[in-house]
């Protein structure tokens, strides 16, 4: 089988994450800014199993799993979370929510 | 019976006590009895025990009632000490005391605050015995104090005119400059000598302090400050005219016959102290001089008749110092005591004046009173004549000795006497101003009024008339305190001296007879003069010291207290208060609740945090 | 046994108190008074007991991990302050009888919570637990500031818990410094008194050490340049509170100075002491001059607190017998006349519903009695020789006046100072001409029959120590003979 | 291989690129769900069918399904085009852009000098199962627990 440079995978999975991170950064839109947490979150899974693959081992792969499940999770409540700010303000509109301000 | 000395500060306590604990709840009579009463007592006592200790020719008797104190070394008592000095001085305490306080029960009858003026002046007595008695300087300390409280007490016992107020703080605290200087005096002596207690204390100073040492210097010099601060003496003087604001009982107790003489007591009863240094001891003299020429300038300009006589009482004060400053003990004694006599005679005389001339103060706006006032007039003559010493008055017998006493001494004593003679021709001028102006000429104003002047009024006059006139005759028990080791050296006095001694007061009372009685002078040609004017208004004004003072002291110590009103200190506890708030609120707007602002700093940190890590 | 039942009487009285409340608002103030009383009773057991030794020692394990214990003793000294303590205990139940009608019963638990904190810092022998109390009396105290306090109530007792907080820590630091170089020297921890004066330290480890406790101690006296959260505390801070702070609050400051920083570290605290005692001067002068010009009579007294403490600052590290005496009955001396004033001033307070001396004028003939009081305690709190101030104040100066010339005599001018401040008080109350037009004088009267005893009561404490001091002398005699012996090498090494 | 490697990671990045610039949620939603497929791909390519596989099935297919739902839920269909519009400018970008350019720079820079190349062995499902209820065992207990959170609290907040 042919060889894929290591710092290509890896350049990829940053690629990503600055990709996911401007999104998390421009977006108004709470559920852009859950989706682009995603893509930056599947980034670093995608490190992992670069990082795998670089050693031949497993680990990385349990590793993205637990990312899985920690997207998962993640999602389920922000989603839940994006739910009740929907109801109490009607919209979607992260600046709304500065009244967290101190 | 010696052994019940401590009745003689306890009958005044119990009297201040119970006045106090009842609180003017009593009628007149009963606090009058009981006012007068303890001070009575008192005289009483000392009478009795005066008569047994001159009959059992011992030096000095010594009675520890308990320990007051005991801490390492330092161990002074609640000691009484009794010896021809203290014996003198607790007798004239009591015995004019008890005058006064029988003349304050009809002076002070129509005031309110009856009950509240006599727990004051018991109070006043019992320190001031426990003062002459004291055994040690603590204890006397403790006398030292409590006059001074009670004279603070009783110059603003009118405590709802604000400048009495004033005058009695300005009395206190200037006093209480000395009184700092002597008890850091004690500290100087106890630390050096071991002891409070006075007699070890000068008995240890003299064996272990060669004569001229410093620590003598030091010690002497803190106690005359103390002395000075207390006898109204150059530089501490000023408190003493403005106490006239007191009561006129006040004036003659407190102000006349007993505490301000507290400072010659002190110098004498620690007179081996003053030996030890001679400069201080020349010191002392020269500052009565001094205060007495310029209490007399000052006597002569005044127009308040309390005023003038405490001009005056300054100036015989500053005979005193003069005396104890030559060495004359035994003359500054005598002369504190027929001071005592004449000197209450006039403030009493003056308060007979005043209260007969409804509160009036002012000497021009009286005139021709002898015949309205005959018994203020009788005791005005004879105190003025004492105090201009008369010959064959009591003021003339002092007062010769003190000048005498000054031509004994070597050295600077001829300047001395030369002084004291001048100010005894001044003397002459202002007390016969005083007689002159108020008794003789035409009446001015007050016409109708009467002379009040009760039983209990005009008995201590009449007796302190007797007093004042044949005072001079007492002899007093004071040789064997004073005349320690050394044979006293007889000099010869030339009769021309004494001959000038008596003609000088004589002299003065002559220049005043011809300005203010026969007008043969008048005062306006005399004032006409600007020289003349300015100089009048610089006595008048007590040389210009409370100005100087005012100037010195006060407003510095006001404009310091004023901006710092709110505690500098403070501020950099607030500045660091602000500082914080300052920072929080740069902090704070980076709240700003913006989702996106705070990653975009996590993301800045982050970056910043790699670069680092690239960099290093 | 007898000081672990005292405390806690004390801490089950409060909250008695506190919860006595749900029964009928008045009860707090009876249960209160009561557990006070019952607190003095067991304090006056104290007296019975020989007064040259560690008395009622109790010495129980407590954290024995970290060499942690429950050791508490009395020797005369604490003897002393206990029933300074319990004495001005009574006094503010007292004054907080009338004032205090909201809240009553956490009022009460705080108060009593304070003096068990007092009693158990001056019984405290373990470091540990010494801290341990010294934290417990301050939270109770903020929260009596905060709450019943006047118009600038948060303020004021912010920054009274954050002054002392702030050096608490720093004394806290020390203590587990001091803990861990026994740890080294001996192999063992220890925080006991005892186990920690063997502690050899020196150079400049000690000095920072000491400085630690210094501070704490400093800012409870306190002393310049630590002062100024005292005049805002008490000007705020309730009568009783007043009355705690000044009476008894502020000596554990100087007792901690004499039992823990002096003794702990000798040899630092002989270098410090000139630099201790030049404080205490500038406390002295520059607090008597800055108390002149208030115009508030409870930040004036406040401010004069700190003038007077600075001579027991003075006295303590002149290090000498007469000095320490002299500190010990200032302290005791100034419990008395300082509280007096504070109940004073709280109850002019309380009638006229103003501080503001500008406002005033003339009160003798409304109020004769209540001017009688004042007069009296001034007169004490500027030296008259017969009132127990004069003894501890001319101890302290002589005894300093050995230790270093220039800065008793310094000293000195602060007698001067405290007579222009004290009757510059009576002047603008008391003295001049009546005038009602600043405030409302509807309830104006003069002291209740109940206030007479208190003031009484103190009058006579003043006067029994200033006639005959050698009943509290002897107590404290034993004490500072012990801690003069201690340190005698190192002090005399210091003096040559 | 390689290519598919090249060729996958180019479709993730255009339609990464393309989720985060879209102004219409559904499109975004559909673009990740490209993105996500990609790194499927990448994943396989890089020997970790396991991964890919359940990238594909979790990822692309539970979560974004769970996202479509919520989007449907709040009805952000077509019409709130144009307020997304309204919403991202240019302006808006450039910091943020600019920022993560750095980022993204300073990751390369790291990267650059890391020249080693990835002898791709497949690393099946049974040694990833293997190191699962092995060592893991107690990380996917705990992952199960994550889960059971997530589960629970999603209902207790999307409740109304």
């Amino acid at each position: 089988m042919a060889s894929i440079p290591v710092e290509h995978g890896l350049i990829l999975a940053a690629l990503l994450f600055a990709l996911g991170l401007i999104g998390v950064l421009t977006r108004r839109n709470i559920v852009f800014v859950l989706m682009s947490l995603e893509v930056m979150l599947n980034a670093s899974g995608l490190a992992f199993i670069v990082a795998a693959s670089r050693w031949g081992h497993a680990e990385g792969q349990v590793m993205f799993l637990m990312i899985l499940t920690l997207a998962a999770a993640e999602v389920a409540v922000g989603l839940g979370l994006i739910i009740q700010m929907y109801r109490r303000f009607h919209t979607v509109d992260i600046n709304v929510l500065s009244q967290m301000k101190g | 019976m010696l052994d019940l000395i401590w009745l003689l500060p306890t009958f005044p306590l119990l009297g201040f006590l119970s006045l106090v604990l009842t609180s003017g709840n009593l009628p007149k009579k009963a606090v009058a009895v009981i006012g007068a009463g303890s001070i009575g007592m008192s005289f009483l006592v000392a009478a009795i025990i005066a008569a047994q200790f001159i009959a059992s020719g011992d030096d000095y008797f010594v009675i520890e009632v308990w320990t007051w104190m005991s801490v390492g070394e330092f161990s002074p008592g609640f000691a009484f000490y009794l010896d021809g000095l203290s014996l003198v001085m607790m007798l004239i305490i009591s015995g004019v005391g008890f005058l006064i306080h029988l003349y304050s029960t009809g002076f002070m009858l129509d005031d309110p605050s009856y009950s509240r003026f006599f727990s004051y002046m018991n109070l006043f007595v019992a320190s001031m015995l426990m003062l002459v008695l004291a055994d040690n300087l603590v204890l006397l300390y403790l006398g030292w104090e409590g006059v001074g409280l009670c004279s603070y007490l009783l110059i603003g016992f009118w405590y709802e005119n604000p400048a009495n107020g004033y005058a009695a703080r300005k009395a206190f605290i200037t006093t209480r400059v000395g009184d700092t200087s002597m008890a850091i005096g004690l500290f100087l002596l106890f630390t050096q000598l071991g002891t409070l207690n006075i007699q070890d204390m000068l008995h240890a100073a003299e064996t272990q302090w060669p004569v001229g040492s410093g620590l003598a210097v030091a010690a002497s010099l803190l106690l005359l400050g103390g002395a000075v601060g207390k006898s109204a003496q150059l530089p501490l003087q000023t408190w003493l005219p403005d106490a006239m604001a007191g009561p006129t009982p006040i004036s003659a107790l407190i102000h006349a016959a007993t505490m301000v003489t507290a400072g010659v007591y002190l110098i004498a009863r620690t007179h081996i102290l003053f030996e030890l240094a001679p400069n201080v001891q020349l010191l002392v003299a020269w500052i009565g001089l001094i205060t007495l020429l310029m209490a007399g300038f000052t006597a002569m300009t005044q127009h308040d008749i309390k005023r003038i006589l405490a001009y005056s009482t300054v100036s015989q004060i500053g005979y005193m110092f003069l005396g104890l400053g030559v060495g004359a003990y035994s003359a500054s004694v005598f002369h504190l005591m027929t001071h005592a006599f004449f000197k209450a005679l006039l403030f009493l005389g003056a308060g007979t004046v005043i209260l007969s001339l409804h509160h009036e103060h002012d000497i021009f706006k009286m005139g021709g009173k002898r015949k309205q006032l005959p018994i203020a007039f009788a005791s005005f003559l004879i105190g003025s004549l004492a105090l201009a010493a008369f010959p064959f008055t009591s003021g003339y017998f002092s007062k010769d000795e003190i000048l005498i006493g000054a031509l004994e001494m070597d050295g600077p004593g001829i300047w001395l006497w030369a002084g004291g003679v001048l100010g005894a021709f001044f003397t002459g001028i202002y007390s016969f101003r005083l007689v002159f102006v108020v008794f003789f000429g035409e009446s001015k104003a007050h016409h109708d009024e009467k002379e009040v002047a009760g039983f209990s009024m005009a008995t201590p006059l009449i007796i302190l008339m007797v007093l004042a006139l044949f005072g001079g005759l007492i002899s007093i028990p004071v040789d064997s305190v004073f005349n320690h080791g050394g044979e006293h050296e007889e000099h010869h006095i030339s009769a021309l001296m004494h001959g000038i001694m008596i003609v000088v007061p004589l002299l003065g009372i002559g220049v005043s007879y011809l300005f203010y009685m026969s007008k043969t002078f008048s005062i306006e040609n005399l004032m006409s003069s600007s020289l003349a004017k300015s100089l009048h208004k610089f006595w008048f004004s007590g040389w210009g010291m409370d100005a100087l003072y005012q100037f010195l002291f006060v407003n510095p110590f006001l404009f310091l207290a004023r901006i710092n009103k709110n505690d500098l200190i403070d501020s950099f506890y607030s500045g660091i208060v602000a500082l914080t708030r300052t920072a929080n609120g740069l902090v704070a707007r980076a709240q700003t609740g913006q989702l996106r602002w705070y990653v975009m700093t996590v993301i800045g940190g982050v970056v910043l945090i790699v670069c680092l890590g690239v960099l290093l | 046994m007898i000081l672990a039942v005292l405390i806690s009487v004390l801490f089950v009285g409060g909250v008695l108190a506190w919860l006595s409340e749900n029964l009928d608002p008045s009860f707090p103030k009876v249960v209160a008074l009561t557990t006070m009383l019952i607190s003095v009773a067991i304090m006056l057991t104290l007296l019975g007991e020989s007064d040259s030794e560690w008395v009622a020692s109790l010495n129980a394990q407590w954290i024995p991990r970290f060499g942690i214990s429950f050791h508490l003793a009395a020797d005369g000294l604490s003897t002393l302050l206990i029933l300074l303590t319990g004495f001005l205990g009574v006094i503010a139940i007292g004054a907080a009888w009338d004032e205090i009608n909201d809240r009553s019963g956490f009022f009460y638990f705080n108060l009593l919570w304070t003096l068990a904190g007092v009693v158990g810092v001056f019984t405290a022998l373990d470091l540990f637990l010494f801290f341990f109390f010294w934290e417990v009396m301050l939270i109770p105290m903020y929260f009596m500031i905060a709450i019943w306090g006047h118009e600038n109530k948060n303020y004021a007792a912010m920054k009274f818990f954050i002054f002392t907080q702030v050096t608490g820590m720093l004394m806290l630091i020390s203590i587990l410094m001091l803990a861990y170089f026994h740890y080294i020297q001996f192999g063992w921890l220890s925080f006991d008194y005892f186990d920690l004066l063997n502690v050899s330290t020196s150079g400049t480890v000690s000095m920072w050490m000491m400085l630690g406790f210094f501070a704490a101690f400093a800012t409870k006296l306190p002393s310049m340049p630590f002062h100024s959260w005292l005049p805002d505390a008490h000007s705020q801070a309730p009568t009783a509170g007043s009355v705690i702070l000044a009476g008894v609050l502020l000596k554990t400051g100087a007792y901690g100075l004499i039992r823990f920083a002096v003794p702990l570290f000798p040899e630092a605290s002989m270098q410090f002491a000139p630099v201790a005692m030049t404080l205490a001067v500038l406390s002295i002068l520059y607090c008597a001059k800055v108390a002149f010009a208030q115009t508030d009579i409870k930040r004036l007294i406040a401010y004069t607190s700190v003038s007077h403490m600075g001579f027991v600052m003075l006295g303590i590290y002149a290090w000498n017998e007469q000095a320490l005496q002299g500190a010990v009955m200032t302290m005791l001396a100034h419990g008395l006349s300082a509280a007096a004033l504070f109940m004073l001033a709280g109850g002019l307070q309380h009638r006229i519903h103003t501080r503001d001396m500008t406002h005033m004028g003339g009160f003798w003939a409304k109020v004769p009695r209540m001017s009688f009081a004042v007069l009296f305690f001034s007169i004490a709190a500027l030296g008259m020789p017969g009132l127990g101030n004069f003894v501890g104040e001319f101890l302290a100066l002589l005894g300093a006046f050995q230790a270093s010339i220039p800065l008793t005599v310094a000293a000195a001018f602060g007698l001067i100072f405290a007579s222009v401040y004290s009757l510059w008080v009576i002047q603008k109350v008391f003295h001049g001409e009546y005038r009602n037009s600043d405030f409302d004088d509807s309830h104006l009267s003069d002291l209740s029959r109940r206030e007479m005893v208190y003031v009484a009561s103190m009058m006579f404490g003043l006067v029994w120590m200033g006639m005959y001091p050698q009943s509290f002398l002897d107590m404290s005699e034993a004490t500072i003979q012990g801690l003069l012996t201690a340190t005698e090498s190192i002090t005399s090494m210091a003096q040559n | 291989m390689i290519i598919l490697f090249y060729l996958a990671g180019a479709v993730a990045l255009i339609s990464t690129v393309a989720v985060i610039l879209q102004s219409n949620i559904v499109h975004a939603l559909i673009y990740l769900i490209l993105s996500l497929l990609a790194v499927a791909v990448v994943f396989y390519t890089l020997g970790a069918p396991f991964a890919a596989v359940l990238e594909a099935i979790v990822y692309a297919g539970a979560i974004m399904v769970l996202f479509l739902f919520v989007i449907m839920m709040l009805n952000l269909g077509k019409f709130s085009v144009d307020q997304e519009k309204s919403w991202t400018s240019g302006r808006v970008m450039l910091v943020p852009a600019i920022m993560s350019a750095i980022l993204l720079a300073q990751l390369i820079n790291v990267l650059r000098n890391y020249e080693h190349s990835i002898d791709v062995v497949e690393v099946g499902v049974l040694e990833v199962s293997a190191l699962l209820f092995g060592p893991y065992v107690l990380a996917v207990e705990l992952a199960s627990i994550l889960l059971l959170a997530g589960l629970v609290s999603a209902y207790h907040l999307a409740k109304k």
